[in-house]
């Protein structure tokens, strides 16, 4: 394989490491068979064939693959629940949900490199033995379900689904389901009642584990887009050879999305943990616009905690603790797990000093509030009350106990939910609110009630959860 | 309501996705065709899907109500959906959909939650807040049909509606 | 481990609130919770439906015993048991199960936080017109939230508005507002009467329970949801607005509607009946009734109700008092015998009142004997074809082997001026096929009712009963259980409880028959019947004893039985 | 759990009553002082003279039903007053209020209301449990009748008695 050319404009940052991004923005690609096989692809899944799915199983804990797509749960693990004596047919589903403010790494793939979605999803019920696969696609990627569409037309023609595949015993479909526009469904049992065609209510966990009672009540593989391309790269470098990319608990290679108020927003596919949030936003992304300083991040999609400029964090190196600030956090998952936070989805948001925290708390509990599934109490009441109040906030009618409310609602949902849900729906408010305390005293000062303090607000807020 | 004959037959082609006994699970592709073809969902279009999968209407009515990917109301000939999440707010969705808004002449004082969708005088076109499109480094995005747009600045709006006549 | 050595194979030692309890292995946390005397509040949770979590009211504290590492004994307390590593995050009580060396804590700073927050969102956007709503005095939302509630809101915005007042079926309205979400109505409309009506619509904040337009809540369960709705979301049309519930006093009864002898709970207050609603009892009913069964009590309310006793004089009755009543039936039905006398019984009477008319006719010695067989239409569920509440009494007491079999032989024999005389006890006669003119041959027709009828109008003696609400007694079910019917209000104007009318015909004819109580009939009952043998009527208890092996099974116990093993619900 | 309390202990002149004796004997000898200078007039020629223009705000006469600024009922009929009346002077049956009604919002109203002012003792509990403020106790204190029927107020009087009382009343309220 030559080293791919990219488009003039679109060439990958020095520091970065394109595995999955290869052939996103090559020049002279396209998203056809043709062009895919022609660059070697579905060699992976042959060497897969020739190995016992166990094997494959086996490369992937091996790797250290850990899930992309919020959780970081490794995947090879995942994959092992299923129980052994399992008689029951087996499914693999590919969350193509992406619906984490943020996040935007998914439509790439799909759009451009589908056939290599296609191979990881085939080698991946090779290894969990699953007969059929569905591609969960959000509704707001009509393009993308097209594109998939074809590529998995032209992987039937060419006999890589169906029935004996490339000649061997293992058979397997794929199918395109796609979904109608709700957050929800990223959740792996929130997307399995949607695919059995119910209202997507997350389900109680124990006992309704997928890798044990999924979809239909089978054993069902829930991964993402990202992780199940990773699969792909993992059979090419072997589980060991991968787990030498990044950092020993976070690796591989994984895309940053990055967004906000930076000078060049985009998507950045690093080795885990081998790239600064400093680095990222001044080298990657041509630092912060002209004339302004960074005042927070969000870094792994809007559920995550803000960090904020200025602020320090203890995280373990080793055996020695050390302090560092902001811009020295590895982008990796522990280290944003050390410094409160998390590496979520990979949506990096970047935040100039001429944002009010408290219009970004109401725009993100605004998104919250509209996406609560409304099945358990907490999740359904408070995200919207959060909402409420920052919306009186921003109108000028804000109280002095609203702040404390406000983090006391958030407290009331984290932790007690059905699903992550109320975790990512409390974890801005709570986290905002900390770490901003004078931008909400601001708006619930006796001072400035009255006093609409921005007027985007109506406009934020209307026809939205009022 | 009319279903045409090659509609049932790619009906027909999605419950074969799934096992026989969990016909349920196509109520989204076929919510899915049934809007491509009418423009949105009729209470009839709900009770052909409940009785073509063997289910309760209300059970079609749910998912219809859940999602906001399906519209309850005929929309404009060309809907828009513009982001409204963190990212695009902060490039400038809303001066952008108040620009459509007022290039196209449509009233959104009275979208509200049950009813987010507003249409212009002439019915061209439809408007409505959507959360994240998923494209978060080129904001603010927005969908005109299936049709995706970049970096719709205010500015740019005046173009974008000239695509569409 | 001290608590293994003493516990079965089946028994699990579980620590709820610093206490050690045993319970079986697989039993719910809540229900362990239960046992242990720590009631933890639930909304969505029910026994008999399976457990979706959504209310999030019964989180708790819980613990697990460490596992400890190959070959390293694990710290024991001070009892001998494991030491418990507490979880930071709490857990629903009412879908996990019990494993052996838990911990529960239903008292702790985070249990209790956890049921303040939820208790404050469930108010948030509920309406505060607990005046106005039917279920105020046996609201779980009511009585929660002065038990683990905040006493004041911080709630400063505008409520979420939702429909109200809506139709969703002939018997129930919905008000949306006041709706929890908890799901019960929805989860037992699908899995106990296969009617999947209900759904929620919208989403968030939003979301509304409704049913689909056209396709209305009208099986005949539906008023079940209305008891399990555990706010006044849901509520009955019949019983709206009527009363208080505090006011009512309840009386354990059965529903006389069909042979299944459901058990329910009378609600009245002052000599009048508002409601019937079911009672638990887990070898009849589950905790359902149909909705028939419900509006059974509105016959009480009958205006053409008898109140009392009558004799005909030429073609008008006239109203006369009881002793005189008695005593001209008593001497017109003692002046014929065998042949040409015949009983008309009902199987709707109780035992006792059937072994009266067994002794009556002990001294009366009529040809025949026989019941009326009242059947119609029964259902998968509850509802029995056999709307007869006490046929296995009629078997077992009046010896009827096969009930109705006779009426036709008697009509034959009216006819032929064979039976001369006719004691009816509680059956419209026109209704079973008998015409006016066979009766009106008839030289003594004496008969007890309770609603006026043409029976009751060509009578020369009409006695008032009471009806099943009205009086006490005991009756035998399809499946052979022997079940107590309890008196709720007295009956109206001069009519008497129907075994009190039988006992002074008894005395009447025969002089003594040493009754003095009710009691005392069963009794009589029990040293001359095997069947009733050891049983007294205060023995039989609130859920009844089984004293036949009909053969007969209820189908949706069988299908409940099935869901318990399965584990989906507890049952 | 008992609550003791200790007996005060009592000086001699307290124990021997006569400086209480003679403090009440000095009182009662100043209003008949009083009187006799006709300082102060204690009769008063009821019913020709009333009391009426005297009587504070809280007293406590007939009970009564009182309608909103709106002339709108405010009893929901919850039945509370019938509840906790302690001689069960009040009758309530509720009914609701038809489809097509201008306050059809409320649902529910009294479809008969009755208070038997025989047995009536004015102690003001139904004023006090009332959730909507629907029911006070007016100043009419003289309630006479020359039949039993004739002392059971039903609504009809009750809402003359009562009249208006303003402020916004919960059912009414669009935030609760």
């Amino acid at each position: 394989m030559a080293d791919p050319r990219y488009i003039a404009g679109k060439k990958p940052h020095p520091r970065e490491r394109r595995m999955i991004f290869r052939n996103v923005d090559r020049s002279g690609w396209d998203a056809s068979i043709a062009t895919y096989r022609k660059d070697g692809g579905y060699r992976e899944l042959k060497k897969a064939l020739k190995m016992k799915p166990a094997a494959v199983t086996d490369e992937v804990k091996a790797s250290g693959l850990r899930g992309r797509g919020g959780a970081g749960f490794p995947t090879g693990v995942k994959w092992g629940f299923i129980p052994p004596d399992n008689n029951k047919p087996i499914y693999l589903i590919c969350n193509a949900d992406e619906s984490e403010p943020g996040t935007f790494k998914d439509r790439y793939i799909i759009h451009q490199d589908p056939h290599q979605l296609l191979e990881g999803i085939l080698i991946s019920s090779y290894a969990v033995g699953a007969k059929v696969a569905y591609i969960y696609i959000r509704e707001e990627f009509p393009e993308g379900a097209v594109i998939l569409e074809r590529a998995i037309e032209e992987a039937r023609t060419a006999k890589l689904l169906g029935k004996k595949i490339l000649g061997t015993d293992f058979e397997c479909e794929i199918y395109i389901h796609r979904g109608a526009g709700a957050y929800i469904c990223g959740e792996e049992t929130g997307l399995i009642e949607s695919l059995e065609g119910k209202r997507p209510y997350p389900r109680i966990k124990p006992p309704y584990f997928p890798a044990v009672l999924g979809l239909y009540m089978c054993p069902t593989i829930v991964n993402n887009v990202e992780s199940l391309c990773h699969v792909k790269h993992v059979m090419a470098m072997g589980g060991k050879k991968y787990a030498q990319l990044g950092t020993p608990r976070n690796t591989g290679t994984r895309i940053l999305c990055v967004s906000g108020d930076v000078q060049k927003p985009g998507y950045f596919e690093i080795e885990v943990g081998k790239l600064t949030m400093g680095e990222l936003i001044e080298d990657l992304c041509g630092g912060m616009k002209k004339g302004r300083k960074l005042k927070a991040v969000i870094p792994g999609g809007s559920s995550a905690k803000v960090l904020r400029a200025g602020e320090t964090y203890t995280i373990r190196d080793g055996d020695k603790e050390k302090t560092i600030g902001l811009p020295d956090i590895p982008m990796d998952f522990d280290s944003l797990a050390a410094c409160g936070s998390m590496a979520g989805s990979g949506g990096v948001i970047v935040m100039d000093d001429s944002r009010d925290m408290t219009w970004v708390l109401n725009n993100i509990n605004t998104f919250y509030a509209h996406e609560s599934c409304g099945q358990c109490t907490p999740c359904r009441e408070g995200s919207l009350w959060m909402k409420k109040i920052t919306d009186r906030m921003l109108s000028g009618g804000g109280v002095p106990s609203d702040v404390e409310t406000l983090v006391s609602v958030g407290n009331n949902i984290a932790g007690r939910t059905i699903c992550a849900f109320g975790e990512a729906c409390a974890w801005p408010t709570q986290s905002f609110v900390a770490k901003f305390p004078e931008e909400f005293k601001k708006h619930t000062s006796r001072r400035n009630i009255g006093k609409a303090l921005n007027p985007e607000t109506k406009t934020a807020s209307a026809g939205l959860g009022d | 309501m009319e279903v045409p004959k090659e509609l049932e037959k790619e009906a027909d082609d999605f419950i074969c996705h799934y096992p026989q006994e969990e016909k349920g699970s196509a109520s989204l592709p076929l919510l899915h065709l049934l809007q491509r073809e009418f423009g949105y969902i009729s209470d009839d279009a709900i009770s052909w899907v409940a009785e073509k999968l063997g289910t309760e209407p209300i059970k079609i009515l749910e998912l219809v109500t859940f999602y906001p990917g399906f519209r309850q109301k005929a929309p404009g000939k060309y809907h828009i959906r513009v982001c409204r999440t963190l990212s695009c707010a902060m490039a400038g969705c809303h001066q952008t959909m108040e620009k459509i808004c007022e290039l196209a002449g449509i009233d959104r004082s009275n979208v509200s939650h049950h009813d987010p969708i507003a249409i212009s005088t002439d019915g061209k076109f439809s408007i409505e807040f959507a959360e994240c499109l998923a494209s978060c480094g080129t904001g603010p995005v927005c969908l005109v049909g299936d049709d995706f747009h970049e970096e719709v600045k205010p500015e740019n709006t005046e173009q974008l509606l000239q695509q569409y006549k | 481990m001290v608590a293994s050595k003493d516990s079965g194979e089946n028994l699990v030692s579980v620590q709820v609130d610093d206490h050690w309890i045993s319970v079986p292995r697989g039993t719910r946390m809540i229900e362990a919770c239960k046992q242990a005397a720590a009631e933890v509040p639930h909304y969505c949770y029910h026994p008999k439906l399976t457990s979706p979590g959504n209310c999030r009211m019964c989180l708790v504290e819980m613990g697990m015993p460490p596992r400890p590492s190959p070959g390293e004994e694990p710290e024991l307390d001070a009892d001998g048991h494991a030491k418990i590593n507490w979880m930071p995050r709490p857990v629903i009580a009412c879908a996990n199960t019990v494993v052996d060396g838990m911990g529960i804590r239903t008292q702790s700073l985070l249990a209790k936080e956890c049921r303040q927050g939820v208790m404050e969102f469930l108010l948030i956007n509920h309406p505060l017109d607990c005046p106005i709503c039917d279920q105020a005095g046996e609201c779980t939302l009511q009585e929660y939230s002065v038990e683990h509630g905040n006493g004041q809101s911080r709630f400063l915005e505008s409520k979420v508005k939702k429909p109200k007042n809506v139709e969703i079926g002939p018997r129930i309205r919905l008000d949306d507002e006041r709706c929890v979400l908890c799901s019960r109505c929805v989860r037992f409309s699908k899995e106990v009467v296969d009617d999947d009506v209900f759904g929620f619509v919208d989403r968030g904040s939003h979301s509304v329970l409704t049913v689909h337009p056209d396709r209305k809540l009208e099986n005949n369960y539906s008023l079940n949801t209305v008891d399990i709705c555990p706010v006044g979301a849901l509520t009955s049309n019949d019983f709206r607005f009527k009363m208080r519930v505090w006011f009512m006093r309840e009386t354990k009864s059965l529903c006389t509607g069909c042979a299944r002898g459901c058990n329910t709970v009378v609600g009245s207050r002052e000599g009048k009946i508002y409601r019937q609603s079911p009672r638990e009892n887990n070898d009849v009913n589950s905790a359902w009734m149909c909705d028939t069964g419900r509006m059974e009590y509105h016959q009480l309310e009958n205006p053409a109700r008898l109140t009392e006793p009558m004799i005909k004089r030429g073609k008008k009755h006239r109203t006369v008092d009881w002793p005189e009543a008695i005593c001209r039936a008593a001497r017109d039905l003692t002046k014929f015998k065998g042949e040409q006398l015949a009983i008309i019984a009902s199987g709707r009477m109780t035992n006792e009142e059937l072994y009266l008319t067994r002794t009556l006719a002990e001294s009366l010695q009529p040809g025949v004997v026989d019941i009326v067989k009242r059947e119609g239409e029964g259902d998968d569920y509850l509802s029995h074809c056999d709307k007869n509440p006490n046929v296995n009494g009629a078997r077992k007491v009046l010896k009827i082997r096969s009930p109705g079999s006779k009426l036709k032989s008697i009509r034959k024999r009216i006819v032929e001026d064979k039976i001369k005389a006719l004691l009816v006890i509680g059956e419209d006669l026109i209704d079973c096929g008998f015409t006016e003119g066979e009766l009106s041959s008839l030289q003594c027709l004496v008969s007890s009712h309770i609603i006026a009828n043409p029976t009751a109008k060509m009578s020369h003696v009409v006695l008032p009963g009471a009806g099943y609400a009205e009086k006490r007694g005991s009756m035998i079910n399809a499946t052979g259980r022997l079940q107590r019917l309890n008196k709720a209000i007295d009956p109206p104007g001069q009519s008497r409880e129907d075994w009190e009318i039988l006992h002074e015909l008894n005395r009447a004819v025969d002089g003594c028959d040493g009754v003095t109580e009710l009691a005392d009939v069963f009794t009589q009952m029990a040293s001359t019947l095997s069947i009733f043998k050891g049983l007294s009527l205060s023995r039989i208890g609130d859920l009844g004893v089984d004293v036949m092996d009909t053969g007969e099974t209820v189908p949706l116990l069988e299908r409940e039985a099935r869901r318990v093993s399965e584990g989906l619900i507890v049952g | 759990m008992p609550i003791v309390v200790q007996r005060p202990r009592l000086t001699i002149a307290e124990k021997c009553y006569f400086p209480a004796i003679m403090k009440g004997l000095r009182i009662t000898l100043g209003h008949a002082i009083r009187i006799l200078l006709r300082k102060k007039k204690v009769t008063m020629q009821y019913p020709e003279a009333k009391w009426d223009d005297h009587l504070p705000e809280h007293y406590r006469g007939a009970p009564a039903l009182v309608t909103d600024e709106h002339d709108r009922e405010r009893c929901v009929s919850c039945q509370l007053c019938e509840f906790i009346c302690p001689p069960r002077a009040i009758t309530i049956i509720p009914e609701e209020i038809p489809a097509g009604d201008e306050w059809q919002k409320v649902e529910k109203r009294p479809k008969i209301f009755d208070i038997d002012m025989i047995r009536c003792i004015y102690c003001g509990m139904c004023e006090e449990v009332c959730p909507e403020q629907a029911i006070f106790l007016r100043k009419d204190y003289a309630i006479t009748g020359v039949s039993r029927e004739e002392m059971v107020h039903d609504k009809k009087k009750l809402y003359e008695i009562g009249g208006r009382r303003e402020g916004l009343v919960n059912k009414w309220n669009e935030l609760k």
